[in-house]
């Protein structure tokens, strides 16, 4: 008697645009509880897409194209969440999400906290963020200090189609409020991956070591990934064998992998786009130096966008971390002591 | 067909070439005079029970507001915007409610809170200070006291659209302020439940002041009921010191959104006979006479005069509604006189569904301190 | 006297124990048709010579939006969304306003900017990409454009208080869209203006469209120019595709908060002709045949058509507007051959008014790296 | 020839309130263009009384009552100073801050840089801020990680009488937009300090050594200021000799002072009262790590509330750092290495 192997559809190569349009198809499929509200997500489609055909497969009432007001939009969706269904807000861009921060800071991240667990609000707050697409002015924010600085709030950035997939489903299936911030740079990036065998729904607050290296340790997330991966095939030439840790949930926070990670080679690099003066970087070098002072031959050193408002697109690449501003930091990591 | 099927919307009455649903405004501006009921021939139309039901209603309002002064002055509350002179507006939103719909009450509003069944010690834990809100939301439908004014606003919207969409009879109504109807999320809540069609009413309790601030320098508005237009939903203008009128138009707004004709926006007159709260000095802003004048027309003497009048109180029904009323003052007395429990890592318990390592760190922190601190004690 | 002075406000009409100031609302309503002046009467009271000048200003603006459509399509502008079937709007926004006036416009109003005065490369600098703002907002009084939707309403409401506050007799116009008038700051603005009394005027250009989602999902109201009456402005409603039209309404509206007789907001009715913007895709929203219906009340064949009706148009009118048309078509391609000047050091150089000890380390950082780059590429 | 001394008025006690006040009302009568914005500024004089008297001396167009929409607020400010004045704002409350957030972020923060300095706006934004009054939800937020995390915002935050005064009049003259943190719990803090003879005008940007000390450096700010000056106090009893550094500005930010602090001791902790995780106490932490890597003998430490939303009244005294937090962080410093 002979045993068939189930048929494996093959993978194929997709955009992280659609693993998120696949990871919103599939929750709106599996769950009737899901609806989805935000500025031109219906009939559009969104204006990059992610939310395509949803609307003529689901109808209006699951994916909703609403009036023009992002604290409405966000204050909307917290009256649903109340009642039981489970919210999934577009903010158009990064900075049009800043309209809806009190309705984020003073309710989405505190209503569980207020009714002591009665009234969780299972939101995901869907936010096309970060530069390098030659946006203009308010479209190339990365914003997301001020969501990882306020208590009650989950944050995910992933950085590969997979997890683009994976993490979207654990934020839509999560009984808190995730904001989860995607990568507008990296949206028609593509990876072997297929919507008809999605990747295994990936658990929220686990970093992943994306390149084993035994010199230094770079620590980062969404778009500045592949920045870094770059660099780190770079960093051979000159000798430098780097470590890449992909953080992917900054709220909750991975101590163990990153600690681990930065041990192994007593050195590390924050990378990311925002403007580094109290950013997610600062957090991540106090708290590493915090636990592996004693492992580190040279202080956690950061790479990040300038102090700086977003610049016009002509000038971003000046802005942006690049490989050689992260293969600079790497040459200023006291090799000489 | 959906919830939202907008070919359901009304036809164009005008211009041809304009964009989306032009509808007819006349139906949405309020009355030139506000809706007033005693001391008309309306209060005929009013059952004697349902009478004499506001008027036990608002005896034990009074009294209410005043055991939380007194509260206050005892130090057991840390501090209580009392809604002295409002209780009309705040019973009205308990009765014209169905236990099934929801209540969405700003700060001032725990008179209300109280009136839908909430425990007066539960409603009033946030203004106690040793819980951010005292009562379980889904047991009363109650949504928490709002402190960030209109902010509340779009959550009634959302969850009036969300049983909608499960296919409910519930109606949602949102307390705001005149103050709070300046501010953003009151435009785009009104603005949302236009374009939803989302069974809320707005109750406006137009008290004359925003704090120090009088309703001249917040709006320039005819009414705010006027602003009711602007959204396409219905606007109503009503007495509220007239606890029947207050009922009446309630209601019907409740019912006329409850049957799917559109949100409905109400503006109630009356006016905060006490300070903003015991903290405050309306010295400063108001003169006596204007709280001598708002004093005559008091909601509590308008409705014992005119059930009086009609010969539907008696000497003893008002000795038994104050009966009630001190029974409830008794029960806050009492209760306040406990000290409340309080357990300092109860900090970290519901930030999230489940404290993230850094929370479990942070609370083993103080664990450790509230230790040496029973240590150093012992 | 101060200009807040709240004693000056209109004596209460109604009720007499209701809070602050109660207007008449019928004055601020606005009409059941939208003012038109082309095809009727009331075009004779035009002078020809204005009919003459809104005509040429026409034909520029709309070889404008060509020109600015085609250099998108050549890579030299980032994105363009073309005013292209607004033209009307945007040429009366400049032929209202005085010099000493103020213009605050939004994303979408690069022509209004133009037909102020602003050179058009400098107008369209922040859709080229290599500045966020290309022209000096003191030397022709317009705002920088603003891209959060609304967020300059208040700047408006801000600046004419401002200038009442210095005696000055400066107006300013504030241009939203249609799905602007949803956000918050729409509300806070008009609020604003109406209880400070301020010299502004909003004009809204309904489009039809905020991006993909109709007014229909955008607004339940009867228009968009009923929401005046909620903050005690007048509301005026006018064709957009009418230049006769849209100049008169405009130029009475900003006279009319010009002599202290309060804000306006004006609704305009027009249409977008083309995408949002060269990325958009709007057959995706929209049928061709509504667009089509839109193009038979294309502004510049209804002005055109009328003034040859008029005998006010020879073909060396037209010809000769054309010419002028085509200089200023000139003058942008030109232009835009152009490479722009770009200085990455002066990322630093505005952030304050003295850079900071860490942006001054930035500063050297960036500096040295170019220096490098320079190196290498020798 | 006898030159007579000028007659100094006595130095009075005066709380932080009343510099508060005195500033606000030297700035008004000595630059016309100062007009104060906000809600009960007026008749009321602020419900901190901050403002009290000035509509009274200076009439409602300099100091106004305005409709209750902080962003309405923030935005009439913006373009009052595009008109040339020089707005002060206050908002009531922290929390009552947020919806004023895009205001603030995308335009006070950006209008100089978008404009190549062509239209600065010399906007102060005064926050009541912090906890320890016993106040309810919304009023005891610490939101200072917000606005120094973003870039065109100068952040400010006094401890002492007489910084309240300088830093305020400083604030209000400077030509960049200011958000001036006012410590709540410290408006009824008194000093000998006296309006009729105020301080000289403290220029922004400049830490101040309050406490000299060897063993350790306390670096902080606002409000917790006194408790780490209690806590160095205390810290004699356990041979510890503690100094202490009051930022006073956190943007710009004096690495100089902070740093040369730090080296003299080789140990540094960050007190803060608002949440840690990406807090002001990060970035501190993080910098003068990087700076001083080499004359650190533990990592630099962080004191600061927890990461939760700000407690009800009854229990505000566990998440606030208090003195004994502060010792058990000093005894943390690896004194026995
Ligand atoms: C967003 C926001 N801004 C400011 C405050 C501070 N505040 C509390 S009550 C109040 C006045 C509210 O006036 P109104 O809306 O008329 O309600 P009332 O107090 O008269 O019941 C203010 C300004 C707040 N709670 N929320
Ligand atoms: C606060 C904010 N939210 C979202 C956007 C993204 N956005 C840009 S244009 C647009 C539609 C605007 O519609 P409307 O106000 O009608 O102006 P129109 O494009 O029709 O001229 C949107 C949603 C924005 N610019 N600002
Ligand atoms: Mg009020
Ligand atoms: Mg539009």
């Amino acid at each position: 008697m002979t045993t068939l192997a189930p048929t494996q559809p093959a993978l194929t190569q997709s955009s992280m645009a659609q693993a998120l349009n696949a990871a919103l198809r599939d929750s709106l499929r599996e769950d009737p509880s899901v609806h989805i509200l935000g500025e031109d997500v219906g009939t559009l489609g969104g204006v990059f897409r992610i939310t395509d055909g949803l609307t003529a497969e689901f109808g209006a009432d699951r994916c909703l194209d609403t009036p023009l007001a992002e604290a409405g939009i966000l204050g909307t969706a917290v009256g649903m969440a109340m009642y039981g269904l489970r919210p999934v807000v577009e903010m158009q861009f990064d900075a049009f999400a800043y309209p809806a921060f009190e309705q984020l800071v003073s309710h989405v991240a505190k209503m569980r906290n207020r009714t002591a667990g009665r009234m969780p609000l299972p939101i995901t707050v869907r936010i096309p963020y970060g530069g390098g697409i030659g946006g203009v002015e308010h479209h190339s924010d990365s914003s997301e200090a001020y969501y990882v600085h306020t208590p009650g709030l989950h944050v995910v950035a992933p950085a590969t189609v997979a997890d683009a997939y994976g993490l979207l489903r654990s934020a839509i299936a999560s009984d808190d409020p995730v904001v989860f911030l995607e990568p507008k740079r990296l949206y028609w990036s593509k990876d072997a991956w297929s919507p008809a065998a999605p990747a295994p729904i990936e658990p929220l607050g686990r970093a992943v070591v994306r390149r084993q290296g035994t010199s230094a340790t770079l620590l980062t997330y969404g778009p500045s990934l592949p920045v870094c991966l770059e660099a780190a095939e770079a960093a051979r030439a000159e000798g430098w064998d780097l470590a890449v840790v992909d953080l992917r949930s900054l709220v909750p926070f991975d101590d163990e992998t990153v600690c681990a990670a930065v041990r192994a080679t007593g050195r590390a690099i924050v990378v990311h786009e925002s403007t580094g003066f109290a950013g997610v970087g600062a957090e991540i070098a106090a708290r590493v130096t915090e636990r592996c002072f004693h492992h580190l031959a040279a202080p956690v050193l950061r790479v990040t966008g300038f102090d700086i408002p977003y610049p016009p697109p002509m000038l971003e690449r000046h802005h942006l971390p690049g490989v050689d501003r992260i293969l600079d930091a790497v040459a200023r990591l006291q090799w000489e002591q | 067909m959906t919830v939202l099927d907008h070919s359901a919307t009304p036809t164009p009455v005008w211009p041809p070439d304009a964009h989306g649903p032009r509808r007819d405004p006349a139906p949405l501006l309020p009355d030139a005079e506000p809706v007033r009921v005693l001391g008309t021939p309306a209060v005929k139309g009013l059952a004697p029970e349902l009478l004499r039901d506001l008027y036990r209603r608002l005896v034990a309002g009074r009294r209410y507001n005043q055991q939380a002064t007194t509260l206050t002055k005892q130090g057991r509350l840390a501090v209580y915007p009392a809604s002295t002179g409002q209780e009309a507006c705040q019973i009205a939103a308990a009765t014209a409610l169905r236990p099934t719909d929801w209540l969405f009450p700003s700060y001032r509003d725990t008179l209300a809170v109280v009136s839908r069944g909430v425990d007066p010690v539960e409603a009033l834990t946030l203004l106690r200070g040793n819980a951010h809100s005292g009562y379980d939301p889904y047991e009363h439908r109650v949504a928490p006291l709002s402190t960030p004014l209109a902010t509340q606003a779009p959550h009634a919207v959302g969850l009036a659209h969300a049983a909608r969409l499960r296919g409910d009879a519930t109606v949602a109504l949102a307390l705001v302020g005149d103050g709070g109807t300046s501010e953003g999320d009151f435009h785009e809540a009104l603005n949302f439940a236009g374009v939803l069609n989302a069974p809320v009413v707005f109750l406006v309790q137009n008290n004359g002041y925003a704090i120090s601030v009088p309703l001249s320098k917040q709006s320039a508005a005819p009414t705010l009921a006027h602003k009711a237009v602007g959204y396409g939903i219905h606007g109503r203008l009503v007495d509220g010191n007239d606890a029947a009128a207050m009922h009446n138009v309630l209601s019907e707004a409740v019912e006329h959104a409850r049957s799917g004709l559109g949100p409905v926006l109400v503006e109630a007159v009356t006016y905060r006979l006490e300070a903003h709260t015991n903290a405050d000095d309306a010295g400063r802003y108001r003169s006596a006479e204007e709280v001598a004048a708002w004093q005559q027309r008091d909601p509590l003497t308008l409705l014992e005069s005119q059930l009086r009048d009609l010969g539907l109180l008696t000497d003893e029904d008002v000795s038994e509604a104050a009966a009630v009323a001190e029974a409830l003052a008794d029960h806050m007395r009492t209760m306040f006189h406990v000290k409340p429990e309080l357990d300092p890592m109860s900090l970290f318990t519901h930030v999230y569904a489940e404290p993230t390592p850094q929370l479990r760190e942070q609370a083993a922190q103080l664990a450790a301190e509230l230790e040496a601190e029973a240590e150093a004690e012992r």
